[in-house]
């Protein structure tokens, strides 16, 4: 497992190809790359804010929960801190294994928990001010999914 | 004497990222009660908790949640990463 | 959207860098990859058959399926035909979205439509003789899942 | 006349990947017990069509499917692609 919390850009494909390399016997890599988006009042960067102390161990939490649930070869999360702006990549997960329900249900799990359980916060500055970005219910009703 | 952390809007609105306060607070509501009779900015940050979440020694945690021997409380909005 | 049906290998990173940038506006990329897995008995190869005239059609139309049920902002297909080796890239699937829960749902569709309706079959040559690939009574059963 | 296609092992099983086939068959299922009848390879080929696919026209059909002015017919085993 590799955990990155960064404030330098990345590039998600060469990160899948390095990542498609680290699991024995694998026949599933699923990858999931979040992006920063357009806002309606035009959006000229965004920061975001984490808790350095905590951010990467309560990463490591989440994919240790993901692999006691499925069969994983490997994760990785890599995050990033600090200013981007519209097209930057903020984020990536992926994840592998023998079977691609297992990849694909690890992936998802682990996007709806660093949502929502990793200390992380986004500020959006926009021609309109600025403003920190809200939780969203259905963020929250998401972890539900998990429950079990 | 614990370090005290603010993140996002509540270190904005508190003014300052962290501090040390001396505190014999049991829990870490009472931490805030305490800190909510200081003065009017953190009466603000305060004023509704379920609006904040808390971690102690940097894992989540609730707000009775005891203190014990934490060294490390932070008050942060829902966390908004991916 | 792009379907390529094709004997070359492919570098999924470097698809995944190029289909990041097609989408106009979006906050979420989901890829899967599936490689050759080696068997019990030790695979030699690999025989991927398809049935050229219908092949890209069928992708195509499960692709337009997807983009019925979710909001998608371009849809990536590329799959292999020919003799693989283990390790191998087999196919990818890429989707991008403005929000996550769309672009995960509709990879996830998209491959169990893939695995068992797309007219690819495939041969194991292993150390003790070859054989064709049977259907897994899962996979079919995955498709029910799409149901509605 | 119809081209009648083979894929995997219904493809080795009958020995060749295609063939036109001079027929009158109503429905796929007709065109089957045609091809069943010819010599023991294709009776072997189809004798669990539980196991076949079928397509008319590269569109995936079911075995009572008309076949009408369709121009090519292909038989294959469940895909196994992705």
């Amino acid at each position: 497992m590799v955990v990155k919390v960064q404030s330098a850009p990345f590039d998600p494909g060469a990160e899948l190809t390095a990542f498609s390399k680290t699991g024995d016997n694998i026949g599933a890599v699923v990858s999931f790359t979040g992006l920063v988006r357009d806002v309606a009042d035009g959006l000229q960067e965004m920061t975001i804010e984490h808790y350095p102390a905590m951010t990467e161990r309560a990463i490591a939490e989440i994919v240790d929960e993901a692999r006691t649930r499925w069969s994983l070869a490997d994760a990785l999360v890599i995050h990033r801190f600090g200013t981007l702006h519209a097209g930057d990549t903020i984020m990536m997960v992926a994840t592998s294994s023998r079977h691609r329900a297992d990849a694909f249900a690890a992936a998802d799990f682990l996007m709806d928990y660093l949502k929502s359980r990793a200390p992380f916060w986004k500020k959006e500055v926009t021609s309109k001010g600025d403003g920190w970005v809200e939780s969203k219910a259905e963020d929250e009703d998401a972890l539900c999914r998990w429950d079990r | 004497m614990v370090d005290v952390l603010y993140f996002a809007w509540v270190r904005e609105r508190i003014g300052l990222p962290n501090e040390q306060v001396e505190t014999k607070a049991a829990t870490v509501m009472d931490l805030v009660e305490e800190l909510r009779a200081r003065e009017e900015r953190y009466a603000v940050a305060f004023s509704d908790i379920s609006a904040l979440r808390v971690a102690v020694d940097q894992e989540l945690a609730e707000f009775d949640a005891p203190i014990g021997t934490a060294r490390e409380i932070a008050f942060f909005p829902p966390m908004t990463g991916g």
